[in-house]
C-alpha cells in the first residue's frame, strides 16, 4: 500500500502531465482535496485581506482584536457563522431554499478542476478547458437565481433578476474576448488552435509573448474587456447590484444566514479567484515568469526562482516589524508573541523556498529540482492571481455602484461591439500575420 | 383648543404651477393593468432599510425596475416636540430643539433663539452673534459632510464616508472644546451664548481654515470627475424651479433648481449682512447639481468663518434677558437657513411662561414631500439616490 | 460487468424521449410543456453522438450541435410567445389556449 | 525551465489522444466505468420523470438541469466532450436560466394550485406506453443492426475534427459550413421574434 502509494507520487512528479491525464487517479484525488482546501484557506485570508485594505483605504485599522492584527479574525468569522442558526422562513420553498447556495458553491469549486497552475500542476487538463470553464462558471447564476426565488421574498426576487440579466449579458462580452483569446492560440505553423487550458499558456510560450501584448492593443483591449466583465460576473462592485446594500439590503441573500450564508460568500471569493486565474491564463502567460523569452538561461531561473522566497521574506520582515511597534504594554503580550510567533513561521517558509531554489538550481531530474520548478509555476501563478484579487478589492473602495439600466447600456452597447471588433481584427490580422 | 391661530390657517395655497404633483395615495389594493403580476410590484423600503436615513418607510409600486409610485410613511420617529415646547419654559425647551436636526443642532438652536428673542424684541449682541455665525457656518460643514458620506454611500461609493468623518471629527471637536457636547450641543441661549470662547478657539477655527479646504478638493477628485457618479446623479430626480416653489422646498434642492433664494442673504439675521459670500446656484434641478451646489456651500461657509473669525468684536456675549421669560402675548415667525433648507419656527405667546403654541418648519419634511414627483419613472436605484440627496433627518420629519 | 455499448445509451435516450412525450401529451403548464421538448431533443441528440461513437466518425456530434442550437432558438421563441400570451390571457395552461385570435 | 516540460502547444494535443487509445499500453485506461453509466443514466431517467411530475415549474426546472447535466456526463463518456461542453454552456448556463426567468415573470402560485394534467391524459399516457413499447421491440429487434463495438475516437483533437467539419480546412469549406450559416440565420430570426413577442410595445 505505502509503496504503492509512493510510487504513485513518484509517477506523477515524473511525468510532465497532469494527474487526471495521466492516469493517475490517486494522486488526482489528493490533488482536489489540495486544491479545495487551498481554496478555501484562499478564501479565509482573502477575506482578511479585504477587510484589512478596505479598512486602510478608508482611514481606519479594520480587525485589530481577534490575534494580532486581526489575523485570526476569519477563523472566528468562520466559526460564528457556523454556530449561528440556519434560518429558514417559513414561506421559503425549503427545498429549494436549501439547495441553491451549495448550487453556487459546487459551480465555483467544479471549475478549479482545469485550472493550471503549471504545466503538470493541474487536475485535469480538458480538450476543452475553457468552455468548461465558462460553462461551469455560468452554472453559478443559477443558484444566485434560485436563492432569490425560494427566499419568496421581494428584494431577493429582484436582486436575483438583476444578478441574472447582469450575467447572461456579460457572459457574452466576456465570451468573445475569450474567443479572441483562443484565436491567437491558433497562429503558428499548422494553424491549428487550443481550447485547452494549457494548451493557451503552452502557446504563449511558444510564441514568445504574452497574449496581452499581442497584436498590440488587440490583446491589450480584449484583456481589459475580460477584465471588466470578470468583475460584472462575480458581482463585485462597481456592479455589485445583486447584493447593492443601500437599495436591496442584501440582495438575493437577504433571507440567508449562518453558514449557508457563508457558502455564498465562499463561492462569491471562490467565482472572484477562478475568474482571475482565466485572465490570468488566458493573457498574462499563466505560470510563465515576466519576459519568458528575453530573460530565460540558467541564471535568470535561479533568479526568478528565488522570488518565492524574497516574497515570504519580505512577508516576515513586515511582521517583525509590527512584532517591534506593538505597545509594550502588557496586554499586548500574547499578542505580540503570537505575531513573533507568525513570523518566524514565515521567515521558516522564506528559508525552506530558498533552500530548495538553491538545491534545485540545476535542472537535473532531482526531487529538489522538481518542487522548485512546481514552486516556481504555482508561486508565478499565484502572484497574477493576488494582483487581479488586489484589484477588485481597490474598485471596491472606490467606486460607486452602477445602475440597472446603465449596466445594460455598458454591457450591450458599449463592450459588445468593441469585444467584437476586437475579435475581427485579431482575426484580420492573424490571417495576414500567418 | 377652539381659537388656535394654526387651524385657521387652511393649506389651500399651492398655486397650479405644479405640473404633475401626484395623487398622494397609491391605490395600493388593485393593478392598474392586468398584466404580469410580478411586474407590478409593491415593496416596502423601510422602516428598518439601510437607505432611508433613519426610519423612513417608502411605499414604492414598482413595474420591474421603474417607480411608478411613491409613498411615504413617516412618525415612527415621532416625540411630539411641538406639544412638549407647550409644558415647557422657553428655557427649558431649548435643548429640546436639538433634538429635532440632530446633525445640526446648532442651527436649531440659533433659529430657536431668535425667534425668541424676536417675540421678546431683544437683540443678542454683536459677539454673540459672531460666535453663533461661526458655530453655525462650521455645523452647516458637518451637516453636508455627514450628507456627503451617507449620499455616496447609498450610491455605492463607501470610502467617502469615513474621509467626511474624520474631517467632521475636527469641527466636533471645536463644538465639544466650546459647549462640552458634540452632537445635541445646546450652544445658544436665548439673548446670545452662554460660553465665552475658550483660549485657543481662534487658533482651532483658523487651523481649521487651513486643514479643510485640501479635505473638499479630496472629496471631488473621489467623486466630481468620476463617471459613474456623474452617471448616477446627472438626470436623476429632476425637479424644476417651479415645482420646488409650488412644494415649499428650499435649501440647496431648491437652489440647484436655479432659485437664488437664501434666507441669509434675503432676509440677513444675526449679522450675515456683514460678510461677503456667494449663494451658489444650479442649472438642472438634478442631483448632480445639488451635489455641486453643497460642495461650494461648504466653501463659502468657510469664507464666512474666515470673515467672522477675523473681525471677531469685543464686548459682551449676552443681551439683557428677563430671568424668567415671560414674552408678552402675540406670535412670530423666524426662519433661518439651516443646511438643509428654511427652519422655521412659529411661536404663539399668550403671556405665560411657556408658549402657547409652537410650530416647527421643518425643511426635511416639506423637502420629503417632493420625493414622489421625483422618482417617478425613475429606477429603484434612483429612489435611494434621491432619498440621499434631498437630504432628509428623520429626527426632523417626524419631530 | 457488461460493458457498455451503444444499446445502452439507446435505451436510456428511449426513456428519455418517452418521458418527454408523455409531458408534452399530459400535461397543461405550457412551461413544463417546453422543458418536456427539451428533453425529448436531448434524447435525440444522446442518441446522435452514441451512433457517432458507434460509426467512428463526427457527424452525429455536428448534428447534435446543431440541435442544441435549434433547442435554445425554440426556447427563446417559445418563451416569448408564453410571455406575450400570458400578458394577454393571464394563464398559462395549455387547455385553456382555444382561441386563434382576441 | 525543464527542456522536457516545453512542449509545442501542437504537439500536445494529439500526445494526449495517444494516451487515451485503449489499445495502447499505459495506465491511462478511460475512468468510464459501467458504474458510471448506470448512475449518470439513472440521475438523468429519474429526473427527466421528476421534470414531468412536479407540481411547481421551478422544481421541474431545477429537475431538468440535472437531467441536462447527466446527459453532458454520458456525451463525456461517448468520447464527446465538446458537445458535453457546449451543452453544459447552451443548455444549463443559457436556456434554463431563460426558462427560470420566465418561470418567475409569471404567475405560478395560483397555477400550481391548479390541475396539473389535462383531461385526455389516461390517453397520453397510454400512446407514450406504445411509442415506449415500439421503441424496445425496435431496439430488441434491430439488435444486430447495432454494432457491438465502440470506436474510438480521438478524444484530444475532438474540438479540432468538429472545427473542421463546421468551418472547413484551410482554403476549402466544410461539410457544413453552409448549414452552420443558415443556423445563424435561425437563431437571428429567433432572437428577432423573441424581441418582438415579449416586448409591450415597440
Amino acid at each position: 500500500m505505502l509503496t504503492s502509494t509512493i510510487n504513485a507520487f513518484t509517477s506523477y512528479l515524473g511525468s510532465p502531465l497532469p494527474p487526471g491525464n495521466a492516469g493517475n487517479q490517486l494522486w488526482a484525488l489528493i490533488y482536489v482535496l489540495i486544491i479545495f482546501a487551498g481554496v478555501a484557506v484562499v478564501v479565509l485570508c482573502m477575506n482578511w485581506i479585504e477587510r484589512k485594505a478596505l479598512a486602510h483605504f478608508q482611514i481606519r485599522l479594520g480587525p485589530m482584536r481577534v490575534g494580532p492584527h486581526g489575523l485570526l479574525q476569519p477563523i472566528a468569522d468562520a466559526l460564528k457563522l457556523m454556530l449561528k442558526e440556519d434560518i429558514i422562513p417559513d414561506e421559503a420553498d425549503k427545498l429549494v431554499f436549501w439547495v441553491a447556495p451549495l448550487i453556487g458553491l459546487v459551480a465555483a469549486f467544479t471549475v478549479y478542476t482545469v485550472i493550471p497552475f503549471g504545466p503538470s500542476q493541474a487536475v485535469s487538463d480538458m480538450n476543452i478547458g475553457i468552455l468548461f470553464m465558462l460553462g461551469v462558471s455560468s452554472l453559478g447564476v443559477l443558484g444566485i437565481v434560485t436563492a432569490g426565488w425560494a427566499s419568496n421574498s421581494h428584494y431577493p426576487l429582484i436582486g436575483a433578476l438583476r444578478s441574472s440579466a447582469q450575467m447572461v449579458s456579460y457572459e457574452v462580452a466576456m465570451g468573445l474576448a475569450v474567443v479572441s483569446a483562443i484565436l491567437m492560440t491558433s497562429l503558428n505553423r499548422t494553424g491549428t488552435g487550443t481550447l485547452s487550458m494549457i494548451g493557451i499558456v503552452q502557446a504563449q510560450q511558444q510564441q514568445g509573448i504574452w497574449f496581452l501584448f499581442k497584436f498590440f492593443p488587440l490583446g491589450l483591449i480584449a484583456f481589459v474587456i475580460f477584465a471588466i466583465a470578470m468583475v460584472a460576473e462575480t458581482n463585485r462592485s462597481p456592479f455589485d447590484l445583486a447584493e447593492a446594500e443601500s437599495e436591496l439590503t442584501a440582495g438575493f441573500h437577504t433571507e440567508y444566514s449562518g453558514l449557508r450564508w457563508s457558502l455564498f460568500m465562499l463561492a462569491e471569493y471562490a467565482a472572484m479567484i477562478a475568474v482571475s486565474a482565466i485572465a490570468v491564463t488566458l493573457w498574462l502567460g499563466g505560470w510563465l515568469h515576466p519576459f519568458p523569452n528575453a530573460l530565460n538561461g540558467p541564471a535568470w531561473e535561479f533568479i526568478f526562482s528565488l522570488f518565492p522566497g524574497l516574497t515570504f521574506g519580505a512577508l516576515a520582515l513586515f511582521a517583525v516589524i509590527g512584532t517591534v511597534r506593538m505597545p509594550s504594554h502588557s496586554f499586548f503580550r500574547i499578542q505580540r508573541a503570537g505575531l513573533a510567533v507568525f513570523a518566524l513561521l514565515l521567515a521558516f517558509i522564506a528559508l525552506l523556498l530558498f533552500v530548495i531554489a538553491i538545491l534545485g538550481r540545476n535542472p537535473d531530474a532531482s526531487i529538489a529540482a522538481r518542487f522548485r520548478e512546481g514552486i516556481d509555476y504555482v508561486y508565478w501563478f499565484m502572484l497574477k492571481v493576488a494582483i487581479f484579487m488586489y484589484l477588485f478589492i481597490w474598485y471596491r473602495a472606490t467606486w460607486p455602484r452602477y445602475r440597472f439600466d446603465q449596466l445594460m447600456k455598458v454591457g450591450w452597447k458599449v463592450m459588445l461591439p468593441i469585444s467584437l471588433g476586437v475579435l475581427i481584427l485579431t482575426a484580420i490580422v492573424g490571417v495576414f500575420v500567418s | 383648543m377652539t381659537d388656535v391661530p394654526m387651524a385657521n390657517v387652511k393649506d389651500n395655497t399651492l398655486p397650479n404651477a405644479v405640473s404633475q404633483v401626484p395623487s398622494s395615495h397609491l391605490d395600493l389594493e388593485t393593478p392598474e393593468h392586468p398584466y404580469l403580476d410580478s411586474n407590478e410590484l409593491i415593496i416596502n423600503m423601510g422602516p428598518q432599510h439601510p437607505a432611508t436615513h433613519g426610519v423612513l418607510r417608502v411605499i414604492l409600486k414598482l413595474d420591474g425596475e421603474k417607480v411608478l409610485g411613491t409613498e411615504c410613511v413617516i412618525g415612527y420617529l415621532h416625540r411630539g416636540v411641538e406639544k412638549i415646547a407647550e409644558n415647557r419654559t422657553y428655557t427649558m425647551f431649548n435643548p429640546y430643539v436639538d433634538r429635532m436636526d440632530y446633525v445640526a443642532a446648532v442651527s436649531n438652536g440659533l433659529g430657536y433663539c431668535q425667534a425668541v428673542e424676536k417675540l421678546l424684541n431683544v437683540e443678542a449682541p454683536p459677539r454673540a452673534n459672531y460666535i453663533r455665525v461661526i458655530l453655525t457656518e462650521l455645523n452647516r460643514i458637518a451637516s453636508h459632510q455627514l450628507w456627503l458620506g451617507t449620499h455616496a454611500l447609498d450610491i455605492g461609493a463607501m470610502t467617502p464616508l469615513f474621509y467626511t468623518f474624520r474631517d467632521r471629527e475636527e469641527i466636533l471637536k471645536i463644538f465639544e472644546k466650546y459647549c462640552g457636547a458634540r452632537l445635541t450641543t445646546h450652544a445658544f441661549r436665548i439673548g446670545g451664548c452662554q460660553y465665552e470662547t475658550y483660549a485657543g478657539f481662534e487658533k482651532d477655527v483658523k487651523n481649521f481654515l487651513a486643514f479643510f479646504p485640501p479635505k473638499i478638493d479630496e472629496y471631488e477628485t473621489l467623486l466630481t470627475g468620476n463617471r459613474i457618479w456623474i452617471e448616477r446623479t446627472k438626470n436623476v430626480g429632476v425637479i424644476s424651479a417651479e415645482d420646488c416653489i409650488a412644494l415649499g422646498v428650499t435649501g440647496p434642492v431648491l437652489r440647484a433648481s436655479g432659485v437664488k433664494w437664501d434666507i441669509r442673504k434675503a432676509i440677513p439675521y444675526a449679522n450675515y449682512s456683514d460678510f461677503d459670500f456667494e449663494i451658489p446656484i444650479g442649472e438642472n434641478g438634478d442631483t448632480y447639481d445639488r451635489y455641486l451646489v453643497r460642495m461650494i456651500e461648504m466653501r463659502q461657509s468657510l469664507r464666512i468663518i474666515e470673515q467672522a473669525i477675523n473681525g471677531l468684536p469685543e464686548g459682551p456675549i449676552m443681551a439683557k434677558v428677563p430671568k424668567v421669560i415671560k414674552p408678552a402675548p402675540g406670535e412670530i415667525y423666524h426662519s433661518i437657513e439651516a443646511p438643509k433648507g428654511e427652519l422655521g419656527y412659529f411661536i404663539v405667546s399668550d403671556g405665560s411662561t411657556q408658549p402657547y403654541r409652537l410650530r416647527v418648519r421643518p425643511p426635511s419634511f416639506v423637502n420629503l414631500q417632493a420625493l414622489d414627483l421625483m422618482v417617478r419613472g425613475m429606477l429603484v436605484a434612483d429612489v435611494v439616490a434621491v432619498i440621499g440627496t434631498l437630504d432628509i433627518v428623520l429626527g426632523e420629519v417626524d419631530r | 460487468m457488461v460493458p457498455i455499448t451503444t444499446l445502452h445509451y439507446l435505451v436510456v435516450a428511449a426513456a428519455l424521449f418517452v418521458l418527454g412525450v408523455v409531458g408534452v401529451l399530459t400535461r397543461r403548464n405550457v412551461v413544463i410543456i417546453l422543458m418536456s421538448i427539451e428533453l425529448i431533443l436531448n434524447a435525440v441528440n444522446l442518441n446522435l453522438v452514441a451512433f457517432s461513437r458507434m460509426w467512428g466518425n463526427l457527424h452525429g456530434q455536428v448534428f447534435s450541435i446543431f440541435i442544441v442550437v435549434d433547442a435554445a432558438a425554440e426556447a427563446a421563441v417559445g418563451l416569448g410567445i408564453l410571455i406575450a400570451f400570458f400578458r394577454n390571457k393571464e394563464t398559462i395552461n395549455v387547455d385553456e389556449i382555444d382561441l386563434l385570435k382576441w | 525551465m525543464n527542456p522536457a516540460l516545453v512542449i509545442p502547444a501542437l504537439a500536445h494535443p494529439s500526445r494526449m489522444a495517444a494516451a487515451f487509445i485503449d489499445s495502447a499500453p499505459n495506465p491511462a485506461a478511460p475512468i468510464a466505468t459501467p458504474w458510471f453509466f448506470y448512475g449518470l443514466a439513472a440521475a438523468a431517467v429519474i429526473s427527466g420523470l421528476l421534470v414531468i411530475t412536479r407540481r411547481n415549474a421551478v422544481h421541474s426546472a431545477l429537475s431538468l438541469i440535472v437531467t441536462l447535466l447527466s446527459v453532458a456526463g454520458l456525451y463525456l463518456m461517448l468520447y464527446a466532450p465538446f458537445v458535453a461542453g457546449v451543452q453544459i454552456i447552451v443548455y444549463a448556463g443559457g436556456i434554463m436560466v431563460l426558462f427560470l426567468f420566465v418561470i418567475m415573470l409569471v404567475n405560478i402560485e395560483r397555477v400550481s394550485k391548479e390541475r396539473q394534467f389535462n383531461r385526455i391524459w389516461p390517453v397520453g399516457l397510454l400512446a407514450s406506453c406504445a411509442l415506449l413499447a415500439l421503441f424496445m421491440s425496435a431496439i430488441q429487434k434491430g439488435k444486430s443492426l447495432f454494432l457491438d463495438r465502440m470506436v474510438q475516437l480521438p478524444e484530444g483533437t475532438n474540438t479540432q475534427q468538429i472545427a473542421a467539419a463546421l468551418y472547413g480546412e484551410t482554403g476549402k469549406m466544410g461539410q457544413y459550413t453552409f448549414a452552420f450559416e443558415i443556423a445563424s440565420l435561425l437563431l437571428l430570426v429567433a432572437i428577432l421574434g423573441a424581441v418582438i413577442m415579449t416586448k409591450k410595445k415597440i
